[in-house]
């Protein structure tokens, strides 16, 4: 056991690093107080998207894809391994581009025609395109495919008219991959298409949606007797819920960390030492410290499931279903440890933004949690997951698989 | 046995749940929450017509000279709608230390203008993070002078009175603090809008350079005034608390069964039932041990101080879970500013940090415990 | 607000106490270590047998049944009264016939023939005879509609073969209660029947169950071609179901209170007031205290719930839900309140008996949780229960209502 | 990055699960828990021809000369079958206590019995309910004799040798404090039988009456000692109960699967989906946990203090709510003498309160976080 790279590991690593040091600053100490700026697009998206060229132009961009796509064919760990050490330079965010390369991308590699594989997946590799995820709606969230968007074919063409929700970046992405039901006589999972589109097209509305938080991180996108051309179809009519599982197993690949914008233990020890409480200071109330050694053994026990996992990378295996945990500990701890340490601030915990100690961080951190169990995912849909993917226990009984899906409760 | 409230007291809730229905819709609460002003003015008026601000401040005081029985039925009903009002900083702070401490002439000038919603009042304890103890009190109050810093202080935009813990004597510990009561309009106070988690409940800090203030009780006992005073709004604003964690439960009902997903409504799923389950289970031993505190307060029970602590904490756990599931429940809606989940989120966290935390009513409860078992 | 009683309630609580003191002798102030004691037997059964019959000629024994049939015909507050100060005396325990008065009698007052109530309620009242209920079976626990014990029709008799489970008393009890299952092909709530029989039959065979505690409070009862009048049948053929539905109901309705024999935060006051940690007296633990005070909110909520509950009954009105609560807390409170204690107790918290501190009492405690958490519906069908019956929540998707119980999964 | 075992090392898990799968079926743990012997005989003899008490050993002292690594590996599995054997006493605690702390000569005369099985060793430290601490150590050993009372041993019956915390000299504190190593079977010593909440662990109460013991290590060091020993233990421990949690997992789905209510598997109701996820969460945590834990042990890592506690807390906590929620998904039968699963509830009590309480691991932990963020 030990935490040293193999010699192929370090040779990539000693690459990686020197091109970095070439062409990036290296990181500046972050403050707790930061915590949750690491979610925030970090400079301009002209930036980004230079440093995404920079970093396709070497094949950083997507490490494990084959050189003839502008990757470098290589394998997971090492795309781990360039995050890692990208990871400690000061650069512009990959997010922008993250669920295009992640997941759109690999859809249309597995299911799009040679020339729109050629016209597409560079430009989005460079950042010069950005792609969008139109899956879910109003009446299908954790139901995915529960979706009412109708796509009717008239000649060649597609007409698409609904509504689609929980849009990340729609506002700035040039291509859209979206699922629509092309036949409400059939049953649920079989009425459905999957497309592509220009965001461009005429009849496209993107409008943001605030959060409770005031924050506006995702979209709303009406679509009104918008165009596709069939040739824009990724699989056969009627199939797209079976191409959707290919893009959302891929959703499921990303290895764990950097959830809950690293507010954690370090933050709350920070805390914790700072202020006074009716028996002194609080890092030395006996309840006090226990809640930290609470919440430390689960953060370190998530930091070493992901050394796991990496292992298992680095020995050529697929990553365990260890990944799963992540969110739900991740999402109840930020909930449960921001509300505690607004309640070590006192009074003063119910301020935030500046007025707030430490600029507001906890009352950031809590006011975000009830987004990060639900956003990707519930808590409940997730335990399922893991009841099912990785117990084998049974599935939900199901009511909707049957009927048609126009005669489904709730879909009228 | 007879642990439940009357049936006029059953009476004037339904009043005040149909009349808080009317004048007090959620966008009244948005309104104050996107807006730059503390509370609905509109609505505090109506609030004083109808007399609640005078609800337990005798008739000799310009009040209605009911009990605090039937203040805690119109404080759940407040607590229900989410209020955007200054109620709990001047009825159950500010009026009820006046009345506990006050002279005939402060009970004579004050409660009047209180009774009568003319006034806002408040009631001002921190100075900075972390605990309100004896010993952190800077503020001084000297030659009918006060000087320092108080922050944050709930509704300190909107009132015009304030009690200020203060320390008036060299002891540095809990025998040289005093109370003194403070007109905000008056020379030599300055005060500052903070963001809050909760807009739709505003705080401000209030500094003071040389303000005239007046004394409040007779010195030395300022601290343990001041944890009377808490004991009592404690009992008050859990039934706040457990109005509103009924709200949530309510909502996260209707949603669970208008909301279909996998072609069943979601109320049909354990894991939905089951967290249902257990919200009705927090509220409904909040509601018992805030029924005791009631019976204590308006009794004026040897036990108060152990039955405030139970009702303040149970209600507190009761109001943050039903809040933080209620917008589970709801799923990704839940997190949009367009539903109200996150109201009831934010006014739950508000209202457990008002009046102190957690942590200092369990240790004082564990005190009561003491005390009485050591009998 | 107040807790005293009405004018007529204080009048009937001083005949009740006359009573008693005429009849019974003062509770000595009971051990924080004998907690557990209270479930258990105090005396000999002829002891209760005796203590009953007195009850009974006075018509305390069951103070809300009709006259006629050795009540009071009283209010079922007053029964509460009567209870409370019965629990102020040294008496012999009640809990060998709470089974058969509370469940089985009633049942068979709503179904049974004249005379066979004019047989057993009084007999059963006074204590002679003893009832127990036998629906339980292996194949049927938390869905007591799934048992397979088989009843057949030979002439004017029933044959009866199978195995009951969870069984109370059986093995002091006269009668029980049968539920059985009359038609195989018959949908699963529709094939069964109901019976009485004397547990003297031939064929019926009771063997104690031994639980994790090393306790045996419950039994096993195996049946072979035992032998019931039909004229010991309740209710129609096939409608067992329904039958049942009312032994359940009034099994529902008691008040609560006494569960997890006692053990609580007082006892847990003690104990930390006994101990030093590392910091001093344990009481003064910071962490100590915020549970403490956690466990005692609950405790008090519980109290204070039933002091409504007991208002609802002295009004007059019908208990409300509040009381099906109380298993869920109280349950859960006792293992994590317990196994809290045993760690303060340090290493001499793995003793048992009178080894361990406090003669066990927390240890004990801690045994027998997981069987309350389980005894008389477990935690998942009391939510459930909650969850539909209080909250109006849509009942779980059932798959074995419409099937011919013999064709159910499960149920080969 | 290769935060995993060898492949060395897991085949040695699988022999080792296979060796006690035939050696240790749960009929060997009823009959120790229902028996008057305090170990399997048969079974600690079976287990010492594999070498296993002599894993870490130096082969200079008749061991196997392996790593810590390849304990833990065979620690989980014992933990996974519950083994009614006394390796925690003899091999965590008594053997790392000697390898710490021992003279050449106690270990060349010590070591090989253990490695060879033929002795069992203990440690004890507690005197009487409560915290141990530096003050809480009444027990003398003065002229190389000790006075006083050790209670509970674990494993005390059966052991020969014991390490002592004993007090030595006159400070009342961490100062005074030696350790002695002691023959049970020698005179001056009294032992008796307590009743455990696991008997198929047994402890033993042993009065000392100025028997013949030896010092181990240089005074002043005890306590110090002690706890670098308990570091040691607890991340072998942990992977016991790893080993435990995992099991319980197991034998939950198997019965989750098998199990028939309302016509489906119960495995099918999100109440019992969703218990089923959240014990493997912990158990997940709790293995990593113990994997850091496992390398900071084998590489004597700066931090193994940190690691260990981190390791213990984690793994108590996914051990309780396994073996208490396998019992509750079992419903009545899982509360059956006859089902196995009381046997893993009550071993996990055991172990948890083995080697100290969570608080004194959690306020460990912290100490540990304060000096590294000190820096």
């Amino acid at each position: 056991m030990d935490f040293e790279d193999t010699a192929e590991e370090a040779a990539f690593r000693a690459e990686v690093r020197a091109w970095l040091e070439a062409n990036a600053k290296p990181r500046r100490h972050r403050e707790a107080s930061d915590a949750m700026a690491v979610d925030e697009d970090r400079g301009s998206m002209a930036a980004a998207k230079a440093w995404q060229a920079k970093k396709a132009q070497r094949g950083f961009a997507r490490v494990t894809w084959p050189k003839e796509l502008g990757g470098l064919a290589g394998s997971a760990m090492q795309q781990v391994i360039y995050n890692q050490e990208e990871g400690k330079f000061d650069t512009a965010s990959g997010a922008p581009f993250a669920i295009g390369l992640g997941m759109c991308i690999p859809t249309l590699m597995a299911y799009g025609s040679k020339d729109s594989i050629e016209r597409h997946v560079k430009p989005a590799l460079r950042g010069d395109e950005i792609w969008c995820q139109l899956f879910s709606e109003p009446a299908g969230g954790s139901d995915v495919a529960g979706l009412r968007m109708r796509a009717e074919k008239h000649g060649e063409e597609w007409i698409v008219n609904g509504q689609k929700i929980w849009t990340s970046g729609a506002h700035f992405s040039d291509y859209g991959l979206l699922l629509a039901r092309t036949d409400a006589q059939a049953q649920k999972h079989k009425g459905l298409t999957m497309f592509y589109l220009s965001m461009k097209s005429p009849g496209v509305e993107v409008r943001p949606i605030r959060q409770a938080s005031g924050a506006a991180n995702f979209n709303e996108v009406f679509f009104t007797d918008v165009r596709i051309p069939d040739a824009q179809r990724l699989g056969p009519v009627g199939e797209g819920w079976k191409v959707a599982l290919t893009t959302l197993m891929h959703e499921r690949l990303a290895v764990g960390g950097g959830l809950g914008g690293g507010l954690d233990v370090k933050e709350l020890l920070s805390l914790a030492r700072a202020l006074e409480l009716e028996d002194g200071p609080a890092i030395k109330n006996a309840g006090v410290r226990e809640r930290i050694a609470d919440w430390y053994v689960r953060s370190a026990g998530l930091k070493y499931t992901t050394y796991r996992t990496m292992t298992a990378l680095s020995r050529g295996q697929q990553p365990g279903p260890e990944a799963s945990i992540a969110k739900i500990v991740v999402a109840s701890k930020l909930q449960d440890l921001s509300a505690f340490a607004m309640e070590l601030e006192g009074e003063a915990g119910a301020l935030k933004g500046e007025d707030a100690p430490m600029h507001g961080a906890f009352q950031m951190g809590w006011m975000s949690a009830p987004g990060l169990r639900i956003a990707g995912g519930t808590d409940e849909i997730l335990r399922n997951i893991i009841a099912e993917r990785v117990l084998g226990l049974p599935p939900d009984i199901r009511v909707d698989k049957e009927l048609p899906f126009n005669e489904l409760p709730g879909a009228r | 046995m007879n642990f439940d409230f009357s049936d006029d007291q059953k009476m004037l809730r339904d009043q005040a749940r149909r009349f808080l229905g009317e004048r007090c819709p959620v966008k009244a609460v948005r309104g104050v929450l996107e807006g730059a002003h503390g509370h609905d003015a509109a609505l505090w008026k109506a609030i004083a017509e109808m007399g609640w601000t005078g609800t337990a401040i005798p008739e000799a005081y310009g009040g209605l000279g009911l009990g605090h029985l039937e203040l805690c039925v119109i404080a759940e009903e407040l607590g229900r709608v989410l209020a955007p009002v200054p109620f709990a900083s001047t009825v159950y702070l500010f009026a009820e230390a006046i009345l506990a401490a006050g002279s005939e002439e402060q009970k004579q000038r004050l409660l009047p203008r209180i009774a009568s919603g003319e006034r806002i009042g408040t009631f001002a304890r921190a100075e900075r993070p972390g605990a309100v103890t004896p010993k952190s009190i800077r503020t001084g109050f000297k030659g009918g002078k006060l000087t320092g810093t108080k922050t944050p202080v709930a509704d300190g935009m909107d009132a015009r009175h304030a009690v200020i813990l203060a320390r008036a004597g060299e002891d540095g510990g809990e025998r040289g603090l005093a109370l003194a009561v403070v007109d905000l309009d008056g020379a030599g106070v300055k005060r500052r809008a903070l963001d809050s988690i909760d807009p739709s409940r505003k705080h401000a800090e209030i500094v003071f350079d040389g303000a005239a203030a007046e004394c409040l009780g007779t010195g030395g006992e300022a601290w343990s005034l001041t944890s009377l005073v808490l004991d009592r709004a404690a009992v008050l604003m859990a039934f706040e608390q457990v109005g509103g964690a009924d709200r949530c439960l309510a909502m996260a009902k209707d949603y669970a069964l208008a909301r279909f997903a996998f072609g069943r409504q979601i109320g049909s799923f354990q894991a939905i039932k089951h967290k249902l389950a257990d919200i009705y289970i927090g509220n409904e031993l909040a509601r018992s041990n805030a029924y005791y505190g009631a019976w204590a307060l308006s009794t004026g029970a040897r036990d108060l101080a152990l039955a405030a602590a139970a009702a303040r904490i149970c209600a507190t756990q009761a109001f943050d879970f039903a809040a933080k599931e209620n917008m589970q429940t709801h799923g990704g809606v839940g997190f949009t500013w367009e539903y109200d989940c996150h109201l009831f989120y934010k006014r739950s966290r508000h209202l457990a940090l008002a009046l102190g935390p957690q942590r200092v009513w369990k240790d004082k409860l564990v005190n009561e415990l003491e005390l009485s078992n050591a009998a």
